[in-house]
């Protein structure tokens, strides 16, 4: 079904060159935030929404699209083409980057770092890397645009280049996003199978051995798991994003770890054909982990963004976890229950993307309204930034997996198809199963303590500084930016089975199958094969909503009491000060006391006798210790001893030579 | 008549600066003799375009498209280098740091530097050839130690007694070919070293013979690549001379020098249908690679840090040529170009970044980018060019070499991958710093000319997004000329 | 064994002469020595030059002599003699190897070098192919000379010998190389000394002497 | 979805609305007994409710929006779960769209506003509460759900009637995993319902307390729905239970009212013995300090994945 007219690529190609257009904009009147915050950022908005229309469109549509640009290498124009799962993460980049987009309008201001109309270039052109790295068809383009995507995203991040962490935060980010590239390189070396094609439909054609698939797929999942944050490869991004402005936090954690998620789906399910069903394993089995490590360190974080990049690594777990079980499936030959897998996958990357941008952008507000990053100095904004506090209300339901909310949809997914996992033929992997599970649900339910954790503690209970007293509410472009991210969260988890019907499409390219929706009622998701299961979103919605008025309602009626307003009672002790609450830290010391193993502390804590008692901890994570500073030091000691070679002395000099000269001459004999 | 011009104009341009080198102008005159050699290149490369290859002065010259566009290459930097020099010369005049007599000097040398690259290029002889490395290295000498600074009169004695040997062991290697190719030309004939008539016959000549020559020649010509570990002048030399010398150095002798081994790796390898020439490439490039890497960690001098870049990425274009085959020659070519150019260009900013700080230690150069942001950009996107970040041009040729060495042979792809992660971690940890962060510095009298810098980046990028197609078909047809497995 | 033709032994002699001036070299230190050895190696290379030159006819052989007898036995010993008077340079201090050690090593080398001419040997037409190895192993003497050697002097008069050996290897291995060739060769030969001489002064003026442990700064290792 | 399946619905939310307060009084009398104490009334909790619910309400100055409205959202949460749980009937309209994954969702989000409720006032103990009942919540949740998908294992489905179908059809005995998960839901019970050991719903202790720190910024009608609340959680939980381990006598959807008016008596049985049970496990076990907490939770975590284990390696 290769539609010979690829109108709507070459519709969303001239939106990219859009982006770029706008960009380039930025650079007439760099200094002037009016012309990048009121107009431009406003307009690659615009161009956000449509771009999801367009790809909305396609992926409804189904179709394949192609484009050869004469650019590139020669032999080797660049390839475009739009397909079923290009279209999905296109609709993710459209619809959270308009958000963002609105919001980027309200938030960049004078004099933070760079020059607006630089910040609005990068920014452009980030999104625009993003776009292109999900249409190319190509191992040339897609490399070129994977690495411009690194690039202007590390431009961002430096912003503030002027402090030393966050140099180190760019640095380490940009030294593990080229690692990854060079693997995905080798990746493609392999995939081209000799035919020294590198467009992606070569690449398709090509018969490799299985030990050559085999050591593609480790290659793409290094490449790509860097890129997303899997553990081990995921130091870079709790630095990164943090240090990032926070529009562009939102866009990293939501929509470009994403694109690694894209990435392995296309070399692992689209590009290597078929599947061995131990391939999967490994990316499980590293999701597994990475959620369970990636919330463990958000509970005990104090930096509100650090916080979030945490979560972001727990849920890029969960999606890992769906790939794997994904691969697992269809490697087994359960095509019916791996379509499941792959949509709880695809259905946790969109939710992800919508979520985790909304909770970025609110974190910004707060960072702009109060300059404060630390959790310690935060509290009660819920009555000085309304708005803020309940659309990110909605995002902290929701990314805690609540029903009726999105969140809540995708885990559910992903369980039900963990529950065909006995059907596998491999008894490890009926074995995996139920700690696999476990985990899944000990994360999800730990990520309710973290989300707990995150907005009581900035939002509710009493301003932990006076300095917060004139916190002011954000303006009304981050407004707009909020409610749509909100509203998404909303329509993603009310309405899940059209979504699954429009990605039907996708699991039809990568699967073979769609999967079938076993109750006739528009209202009621029911796409577990074979099983009595479903999932009414609305009615639940409006079930808990009667009672909850009636409730209301019957209260009111029956006892009419007015509500008198008092100082807090707090169990009769003296007057009450922000200081009695629970700080972040006292927060997060269960989890600490819990796992103690996993962190890396220094405690330092106040003598009995002590007059300024002062506490303080800091965590870091062990595998610093662990694997990267021992590497580090590694490859310091071997330069040290290569360093020996280079002694100064003319006559060792002559004497390599003549060495040299000695050995080849004595070789060339022999031969 | 090209051809004439393009030799005879930089001997000309030698004489004159020669008298007037230290004239007011004199930076002018020396950029119009480039900018007029670089003409006449552009009209022999048309030529050669339109033509094919070339034999011209009783077969004493030949230009085929391996070697025409090398010499456009060549005239192209010279020229960007001679304007890049124009205003940091006359700085370094004011600093103090050179006299008239020496400024005279550095003209002439340098357009004699040039023709000597040009007579090694488009020579067919290969006791010419011979003749012309070791006038590059006579006429470089000089300038390595122009600012008469202890280091870098050591500095231009390794150079010149390192490669004085190595070249000597190269003229060991001309001659063992000439027996070899006199047993099957005719002694006495002339021809006998003649390039073409060699490739004619070279599936007849000795192979043990031609063997040994290839060592002796790989030694000689090798030192001047900065093949490791015959290396060790290279760094010195490039950090101790005067920026334009430095980006010459490594934007053209080594591309010189690596033609050098090339030619007579394709000669060798016709008569030995061994492997034993692509292993020796490939041995010396992985080493080249992987030592030069590890060396990055321990720089503080900007310009030595850049010369072991160069000598990593001369190690890999010399790895690429080992693989051969049509794919890795024209990878090996692009490598190359884009190599000579972004480095020249690196080479530039990096000058006029030390000029600024006034030092060339890394540690003492900080926050360019709030300082001269275009001088900081240059060096950001100049060190990211290099570190084969796309979509600059470095990344296509790495890209072609490592997919290659992927299929072709994985044995080393691990290697090169450890070594190019460890490369990018020594450079870039060096240079965020300096570009970024607050700055230390001063302004100067002389605007920076950033024109050749930008020049180079923008081909180097134009290289990564699109290469046109005549440019494509010469690199292919040169690639085919050296041919390989 | 067979009688050899007269002048086949004379090129032989020549030959053997040659190595034995190499040993000489290596062993020798005072420098003004080192300088009077290179001329008469010199010497006897043009020597050979001209005998080799009156045996084929080929008339640029006696031109390469002539150019040898003028800038190697004449022109460069003079201008060193000349340098190591101004400067004030007569003994090399002790070698990195002592000497009976460099010889030793010397021998092994010859050895090798021979091994490695065999080949070449087997190759060339010419009537003095068995002087071959001679020349490889004057030029790997010279080499090992300029590694055990302190003063920069003395590296010169290595350089310079090796360069005699390449050349006495063209000659025996194919009389010598085209004209274009030789010429450019001597040409770069004399540069080459020319800067060199530069070179002294420079190095004296900075660091007071020519010892070689001055130039030992620019280094990764500390 | 039959006018009966409805009946039963409202009929299931109605009875749990009526017999909640009076668990917990069976509850403490059989445990006054136990104790040989002088047992209070069985309509005590009712007494309380009513009182509260006459009580003028007062707030806390700084209290938001979120802190009123939270006891309603989870009053109407517990109350939608009972509607859910087959605690007397299987065609449940309500059950088609929420399953038990959405259950355990529903706790999860009853907590989730209790706990931000606490936070809200910024009081020393609410935060502590808050933080406690998290910590109980992180660990039991899991645990829950992992019973639940040893039973859906067994019966394919995660949906609860159709797992108590499933079982009541019950030709298989109680299989090895089912009685591991059972003892682990037990635990769970304990705890998510703030019954000693985990929690003394008797003290204002404040080294003790979780669910009431939580609440003591909350007084008449507001406290009134939370309580009642807490008892509708208990009932639940007692009824999940049933629903589990013990679904005989619940009205299978064939058989109609007569199996409806089968199910109130068998229910209410079933509850009178599950309370002494309650009551007694409250009398012999004691307090146990809240740093131990996580321990006992992961004790019964790991009982409900080793009951999925032992299921998967015997029963697969």
């Amino acid at each position: 079904m290769i539609s010979q007219s690829p109108t709507l690529l070459v519709g969303c190609l001239a939106l990219l060159l859009g982006w770029t257009a706008i960009g380039l904009a930025g650079l007439l009147r760099p200094r002037s935030v009016r012309l990048a915050g009121r107009v431009l950022f406003p307009l690659g908005a615009l161009l956000g929404f449509a771009l999801a229309a367009v790809a909305g469109a396609s992926l409804l549509g189904g179709g394949f699209e192609r484009l050869v640009l004469p650019l590139g290498l020669p032999g080797l124009p660049m390839h475009l083409r739009l397909d079923p799962l290009s279209s999905v993460f296109l609709v993710l980049l459209g619809a959270s980057s308009g958000g963002i987009s609105l919001f980027a309008g309200g938030y960049f201001r004078a004099g933070e770092g760079a020059a607006p109309g630089l910040l609005c270039l990068q920014y452009h052109l980030f999104l625009a890397s993003m776009g292109w790295v999900l249409i190319a068809d190509d191992a040339y383009s897609f490399l070129v645009a994977w690495e411009a995507m690194a690039l202007s995203s590390y431009f961002l991040v430096t912003t503030q280049h002027r402090l030393a962490e966050i140099r180190r935060a760019g640095f380490v980010y940009l030294l593990m996003a080229h690692v990854g590239a060079l693997c995905l390189l080798l990746c493609f070396g392999v995939l081209q199978g000799g035919s020294w094609q590198f467009t992606f439909a070569a690449m398709r054609a090509a018969h490799l051995s299985a030990g050559w698939a085999s050591a593609a797929f480790l290659l793409a999942l290094i490449g790509f798991g860097a890129k997303a944050g899997l553990v081990p490869l995921h130091v870079w991004l709790p630095e990164a994003h943090p240090a990032a402005p926070s529009p562009v936090s939102a866009l990293m954690s939501g929509v470009m770890l994403k694109t690694a998620v894209y990435g392995l789906l296309r070399v692992g399910l689209d590009l290597l054909g078929h599947p061995l069903w131990w391939w999967g394993l490994v990316p499980l089995i590293l999701g597994l982990f990475t959620i369970f490590y990636g919330v463990l360190f958000a509970a005990v974080q104090t930096d509100m963004k650090r916080l979030l990049a945490y979560s972001s690594i727990e849920n890029i777990g969960v999606v890992f976890t769906g790939i794997g079980l994904t691969i697992v499936f269809a490697g087994s030959g359960l095509q019916a229950v791996a379509a499941l897998a792959l949509l709880a996958t695809l259905y946790h990357s969109l939710n992800h993307a919508l979520m985790k941008s909304l909770l970025f952008l609110g974190t910004g507000s707060v960072l702009h309204a109060t300059g404060e990053r630390n959790l310690g100095r935060l509290g009660g904004l819920i009555h000085r930034m309304p708005w803020v506090a309940w659309l990110t209300l909605i995002g902290t339901l929701a990314i805690a997996g609540l029903p009726p909310l999105n969140g809540f949809v995708s885990e559910w997914l992903l369980l039900q198809s963990f529950l065909f996992a006995d059907h596998v033929p491999h008894a490890f992997v009926n074995l995996l199963i139920p700690m696999g599970m476990a985990l899944v649900v000990l994360g999800a339910a730990l990520a309710g303590y973290v989300m707990v954790k995150f907005y009581g503690v900035i939002f509710l209970g009493q301003p932990r500084e006076p300095s917060l007293a004139h916190a002011h509410d954000c303006g009304w472009l981050e407004r707009i930016g909020l409610t749509w991210l909100a509203l998404g969260c909303l329509g993603l988890g009310l309405f899940p089975l059209q979504v699954i019907g429009a990605l039907g499409s996708v699991t039809t390219q990568l699967i073979g199958t769609r999967v079938a929706q076993a109750s006739a009622h528009w209202w009621l998701l029911a796409p577990v094969p074979g099983r009595p299961v479903s999932y009414g979103p609305l009615v639940f919605l409006t079930a808990t909503l009667a009672v909850v008025l009636m409730t209301v309602l019957i209260v009111r009626l029956a006892y009419r009491q007015r509500v008198r307003r008092a100082p807090a009672w707090d169990c009769g002790f003296g007057a009450l000060t922000a200081r009695m609450q629970d700080t972040a830290e006292g927060f997060g010391q269960p989890i600490r006391h819990l796992f103690q193993a996993f962190f890396e502390i220094e405690r330092e804590l106040p003598a009995p006798a002590d007059r300024a008692p002062r506490y303080r901890i800091a965590i870091r994570e062990r595998i610093w210790k662990m694997a990267y500073e021992p590497l580090a030091d590694a490859v310091e000691r071997l330069a040290d001893v290569a360093a020996r070679v280079q002694q100064g002395r003319i006559s060792v000099y002559l004497l390599y030579s003549f060495i040299t000269l000695l050995v080849l001459l004595a070789v060339a004999l022999m031969s | 008549m090209a051809l004439l011009l393009l030799l005879v104009l930089p001997v000309l341009g030698a004489a004159v600066l020669g008298v007037v080198g230290a004239a007011r102008r004199a930076p002018e005159i020396n950029a119009a003799f480039s900018l007029a050699t670089f003409l006449a290149a552009c009209v022999l490369t048309a030529g050669v375009i339109r033509h094919g290859s070339l034999l011209l002065g009783a077969e004493q010259f030949f230009i085929d498209p391996f070697n025409v566009f090398l010499v456009a290459l060549t005239a192209f930097v010279g020229l960007t280098t001679a304007l890049f020099s124009r205003p940091y010369m006359r700085v370094e005049l004011e600093h103090g740091r050179l006299t008239a007599g020496r400024l005279r000097l550095y003209h002439s040398m340098y357009q004699l530097f040039m023709f000597t690259m040009l007579l090694a290029l488009t020579t067919n002889n290969m006791g010419l050839m011979w003749v012309a490395m070791e006038g590059a290295t006579l006429s470089t000498v000089l300038l390595v130690t122009l600012y008469r600074t202890p280091g870098s009169l050591e500095a231009g004695w390794k150079y010149f007694i390192l490669c004085g040997v190595g070249i000597a062991q190269a003229l060991f290697g001309t001659i063992l070919l000439y027996v070899a190719a006199g047993k099957v030309l005719g002694a006495q004939g002339m021809t006998a070293l003649l390039w073409t008539h060699l490739d004619a016959v070279k599936g007849q000549l000795e192979p043990t013979v031609l063997a040994l020559a290839f060592v002796f020649l790989l030694i000689g010509y090798g030192t001047k690549v900065g093949l490791v570990p015959l290396h060790s002048w290279l760094p010195d030399a490039h950090a101790e001379g005067p920026t334009p010398i430095s980006a010459v150095l490594s934007g053209l002798l080594l591309n010189v020098a690596l033609y050098a081994v090339v030619r007579s790796k394709v000669l060798v390898e016709g008569s030995l249908h061994s492997e034993l020439p692509s292993m020796m490439l490939m041995g010396f490039g992985l080493l080249s690679v992987v030592l030069a890497s590890l060396l990055l960690w321990r720089q503080r001098d900007i310009k030595r840090l850049f010369a072991y870049s160069s000598i990593e990425h001369m190690g890999i274009a010399t790895f690429a040529f080992g693989m051969g085959g049509p794919i890795a020659n024209f990878a090996a070519l692009l490598h190359m170009t884009v190599h000579s150019l972004t480095k020249s260009s690196i080479f530039f900013t990096a000058g006029h970044a030390a000029q600024k700080a006034g030092t060339q230690l890394m540690e003492r150069i900080r926050g360019l980018i709030t300082l001269s942001p275009t001088v900081g950009w240059g060096l950001m996107l100049g060190s990211l060019a290099i570190l084969g970040v796309p979509p600059f041009g470095v990344f296509t040729s790495e890209f072609l070499i490592l997919t290659t060495a992927m299929r072709t042979q994985p044995w080393a792809a691990p290697i090169l991958l450890a070594a190019l992660a460890v490369a990018f971690a020594g450079i870039f940890s060096k240079v965020q710093p300096m570009v970024f962060g607050e700055t230390s510095g001063r302004r100067l009298a002389h605007p920076p000319a950033l024109l050749p810098v930008f020049a180079h980046l923008a081909l180097v990028l134009l290289l990564g997004l699109y290469i046109p197609p005549y440019l494509a078909d010469w690199y292919r047809a040169a690639a085919h000329l050296i041919g390989g497995p | 064994m067979t009688q050899l033709p007269l002048y086949q032994q004379l090129l032989d002699s020549c030959a053997a002469l040659l190595l034995l001036l190499s040993f000489a070299m290596l062993s020798q230190r005072r420098v003004v020595t080192l300088v009077n050895l290179y001329a008469v190696q010199g010497a006897v290379l043009a020597a050979a030059t001209l005998l080799l030159a009156w045996r084929t006819g080929e008339g640029h052989l006696y031109l390469s002599a002539v150019l040898t007898l003028a800038l190697k036995v004449a022109f460069l010993p003079w201008l060193l003699h000349r340098l190591i008077r101004r400067l004030e340079i007569y003994w090399d201090t002790e070698s990195q190897l002592n000497v009976s050690g460099t010889m030793l090593v010397g021998l092994v080398i010859v050895v090798f070098a021979f091994a490695l001419a065999q080949p070449i040997t087997r190759l060339a037409s010419t009537a003095t192919r068995s002087a071959v190895g001679i020349a490889v192993s004057v030029v790997l003497l010279a080499f090992l000379m300029m590694i055990t050697r302190r003063k920069a002097m003395s590296q010169v008069v290595g350089f310079l010998s090796m360069e005699n050996g390449v050349l006495f290897g063209a000659m025996s291995a194919s009389y010598g190389m085209p004209m274009v060739v030789e010429l450019g060769v001597a040409l770069d030969v004399l540069v080459a000394v020319l800067v060199l001489g530069v070179f002294f002064f420079q190095i004296r003026e900075r660091f007071e002497s020519l010892d070689l442990h001055h130039l030992e700064a620019l280094k990764e290792h500390e | 979805m039959s006018t009966l399946g409805w009946i039963t619905q409202v009929l299931e939310m109605v009875v749990a609305l009526a017999a909640a307060p009076a668990l917990l009084g069976w509850v403490n009398q059989c445990r006054a007994w136990l104790q040989n104490r002088r047992a209070p009334s069985l309509w005590l909790p009712y007494r309380n409710l009513h009182k509260l619910f006459h009580k003028e309400a007062v707030l806390a100055e700084n209290a938001s929006p979120l802190f009123r409205i939270a006891p309603y959202v989870v009053f109407g949460a517990m109350v939608l779960a009972a509607g859910i749980i087959p605690s007397m009937g299987t065609r449940l309209p309500l059950v088609v769209s929420a399953d038990a994954i959405a259950l355990v969702g529903l706790f999860a989000a009853a907590r989730m506003f209790m706990t931000l409720a606490a936070m809200d006032v910024g009081t020393a103990f609410g935060t502590l509460g808050a933080r406690r009942e998290m910590m109980v919540g992180f660990l039991a949740e899991p645990a829950l759900l992992m019973v639940i998908f040893v039973a859906s294992l067994i019966s394919s489905s995660t949906a609860l009637p159709v797992i108590t179908e499933h079982l009541v059809s019950g030709h298989l005995g109680l299989s090895p995993g089912l009685a591991f998960s059972a003892v682990a839901f037990i635990l769970v019970l304990l705890a998510e319902n703030a019954r000693i050991p985990i929690d003394n719903p008797a003290t204002h202790l404040e080294l003790t307390m979780i669910h009431e720190a939580m609440v003591l910024e909350y007084s008449a009608r507001h406290l009134a729905l939370i309580e009642w609340a807490a008892q509708l959680k208990l009932f639940n939980y007692v009824c999940i239970g049933f629903a589990l381990f013990l679904p005989w006598g619940v009205a299978r959807g064939h058989i109609g009212p007569v199996g409806l008016l089968v199910a109130i008596p068998a229910l209410a049985l079933k509850l009178a013995a599950a309370g002494g049970g309650l009551a007694l496990i409250e009398t012999v076990s004691a307090k146990m300090r809240v740093m131990r907490i996580p321990e006992f939770l992961a004790t019964a975590f790991l009982f409900a994945v080793l009951g999925l284990l032992v299921h998967v390696l015997l029963g697969a």
